[in-house]
């Protein structure tokens, strides 16, 4: 594994906190939107529909401080922008309101994970077969995309929370 | 596949403001894990409804019916919800809408403009129905009294909410009759405006002709005093339409009204007017209608100032 | 089928200006009942042309040959013609074109625009072909310095006659290599500019901040003199981008240039400005630039004025 941040250039962690920033733009859009368009404000209030639907979440263990492993660390955000780019699409048709909000959230997180993929190559710790999203629930009402609107866009925050954290622990000069 | 934890059933979709509307949510037994006395509740928008009637189907899942006797909200959101721990959890969500049948379309008329080489067609939509209501502008082309249809002609749907619609030239046959009339339609039901029944050449309507002062000629004498002389251009997209003019003058100070001289061949392409009070400026306009066949009026032509 | 009377070829419909151009006219038999020896002849425009070379081909039909030695029209009409009487009868017509081939396209320049979330691209087109020339911006995904290609890029096509192509976002990987070139074509070939190869985010230009005047508050201690304060918004589509600001200053009035103060970090979003002559009006401006990524520099912010 990687000795931490040495390892990695700087204008590529720079460009990754701005990439998370921007996300986190686009996530707290959409979740504006679906509170004012479709009155759903509160994941809170979504978890039992949460269960049923079975939204899986992202971990990043092997970010934290304490225990980190980069290159462990670089292929949990990896598939976690992976698994929230094939959420994202799964959320398609959400309301016409709300697909612009929704394709620039998707476009964003697929270019960020590009960026920490070819990031992996150049450092040669990337697998040969990039990984896929896994299973993803199917929403098969408007409400059922909206509400899975709500709690992944919510997940996705917290997500990125961590990301945050830990890239700009490794941008410290 | 998915486990549907809740699901909302609605009467109607849409219902004319202030009637009622049944909803009824099915709770699915895997996802009333809860307990099998779990409680449904009904949110309007944000606000708890009371009256919610609850019971169990053979099946074991929880069904939940309610009335709201009157929906005075043009659009509200209906939540199926379940207590959860101190929570609330909202399972299904349906978007109730209300509103009018849309009022019947009139004041229906309709004209062809020659400069855009279209029939267009205006109509009063009546009050907001407060639903998503599209209106079509209808018509086929027939014969005398528009009694028989002969060739359908493709709906105009108007641009994004204008009373107005414009039938392109190749849609008509200019000297053919043809019944047109207005439809809007919504959630709640469909109205139609009465049908006009009109030849698109008989509903001309021209532009005026441009008006000059005639020029001085060396060979003609002066205008006599209390005379001005005029001369127009008539509007090229109406050249092979026979027309008569009017002509109406008043002096640019007092207030005098409009004098109307006419009607005027429209061929003559001058005039001398005379009978006017001598050194005076006068404000002159001219409109042409088709004629002697049927057909609109043009606007009164922007002012020529002469003085005589 | 329809017998033709006359038919023309050209050795190529489009040549250089300048450069000479074959025609040939072949008279059909049944056209040319008009006996044996019908004469063929040319015209170029309204222009009889001389230089024909007529001769009988084995089964019974006419040909002409001309060779115009210098095509100086860059569009012009060339009538195989046959005398008929007194009157001279067109059979045929061929459009005859001359141009130049496309000059290289050059100065291609690209900028990321956050508010329309496109890349901008536009380029010096080179002098007029005379010939109909289309362009069409070319590009696509690479790593490092673009020698590889990894996913091609939709063409994109600049509205009528403009310079100037955006790509949209959805084509684009913000952070990602790409290369980029114009390709000019026209009947006579095509030229491509010389690559571009840019990271679009890295290509971005922001637009300015807004400036504002620091609004005095009573817990707060006025600015000494000869000091104003200011604050300022940042652009919105431009806030998770981290940048540095410059700002300049100048007194309205006389002729004093711009003085500059920076780098101002931009998110402290208000400043103290010192040093300046006491109960004076000046102008603020400021700029931003993405920074320490690489950017391009805003355009100057609209002009604040406050007096010391």
């Amino acid at each position: 594994p990687l000795a931490p941040a040495s390892s990695l250039p700087q204008s590529f962690l720079l460009k990754c906190l701005e990439q998370v920033r921007k996300i986190q733009a686009d996530g707290a859009a959409l979740q504006e939107r679906l509170c004012a368009t479709h009155k759903l404000c509160h994941p809170e209030e979504l978890m039992l529909l949460g269960h049923a639907l079975g939204i899986p979440q992202a971990l990043l263990s092997s970010c934290s401080s304490q225990t980190l492993q980069l290159t462990d660390c670089l292929s949990q955000l990896h598939s976690g922008l992976l698994l929230y780019q094939g959420l994202l699409q799964a959320l398609a048709g959400i309301s016409p309101e709300l697909a612009p909000t929704l394709d620039m959230l998707q476009l964003d997180v697929t270019d960020f994970a590009t960026n920490i993929w070819q990031q992996m190559e150049d450092l040669g710790v990337a697998p040969a077969v990039q990984p896929t999203h896994g299973t993803i629930p199917t929403f098969t009402s408007a409400f059922q995309r909206r509400a899975g609107g709500v709690l992944v866009a919510s997940n996705l925050q917290s997500f990125l929370e961590l990301a945050y954290r830990v890239l700009r622990y490794l941008a410290e000069p | 596949g998915l486990e549907e934890c809740g699901r909302i059933k609605v009467s109607a979709p849409v219902v004319r403001l202030g009637d009622p509307i049944t909803a009824s949510c099915i709770i699915n037994q895997s996802c009333s894990h809860l307990g099998p006395e779990a409680q449904i509740l009904w949110k309007l928008g944000a606000e708890l409804q009371p009256g919610g009637r609850q019971q169990r189907l053979a099946d074991g899942t929880q069904e939940s019916t309610i009335t709201l006797p009157h929906l005075n909200h043009s659009w509200a959101l209906l939540s199926c919800c379940l207590r959860w721990g101190n929570s609330l959890q909202i399972l299904d969500q349906a978007e109730l809408q209300a509103g009018y049948l849309p009022a019947t379309p009139h004041n229906l008329s309709c004209l062809m403009n020659l400069t855009t080489n279209s029939l267009i067609c205006q109509w009063e939509p009546g009050p907001d129905t407060h639903l998503s209501t599209n209106f079509t502008l209808k018509s086929f082309k027939s014969r005398g009294s528009c009694q028989t249809k002969e060739d359908s002609i493709s709906n105009c749907v108007p641009e994004n909410g204008q009373s107005r619609c414009s039938i392109p030239r190749k849609h008509l046959k200019l000297y053919q009759h043809m019944s047109i009339w207005v439809q809007a339609e919504n959630a709640l039901g469909t109205r139609a405006s009465p049908q006009l029944c009109l030849v698109p050449m008989d509903v001309v309507k021209l532009e005026p002709p441009k008006l000059w002062a005639l020029d001085p000629r060396p060979e003609v004498a002066p205008p006599p005093p209390g005379c001005l002389r005029l001369r127009w251009e008539p509007w090229k997209p109406g050249l092979h339409i026979e027309q008569k003019c009017e002509l109406r003058h008043q002096p640019r100070l007092g207030a005098a009204s409009w004098a109307l001289v006419g009607p005027l061949p429209f061929k003559t392409l001058q005039h001398e007017l005379c009978g006017l009070v001598p050194s005076t400026a006068y404000a002159l306009q001219m409109r042409c209608t088709r004629w002697p066949l049927p057909g609109f009026w043009s606007d009164w032509s922007p002012s020529l100032e002469l003085t005589t």
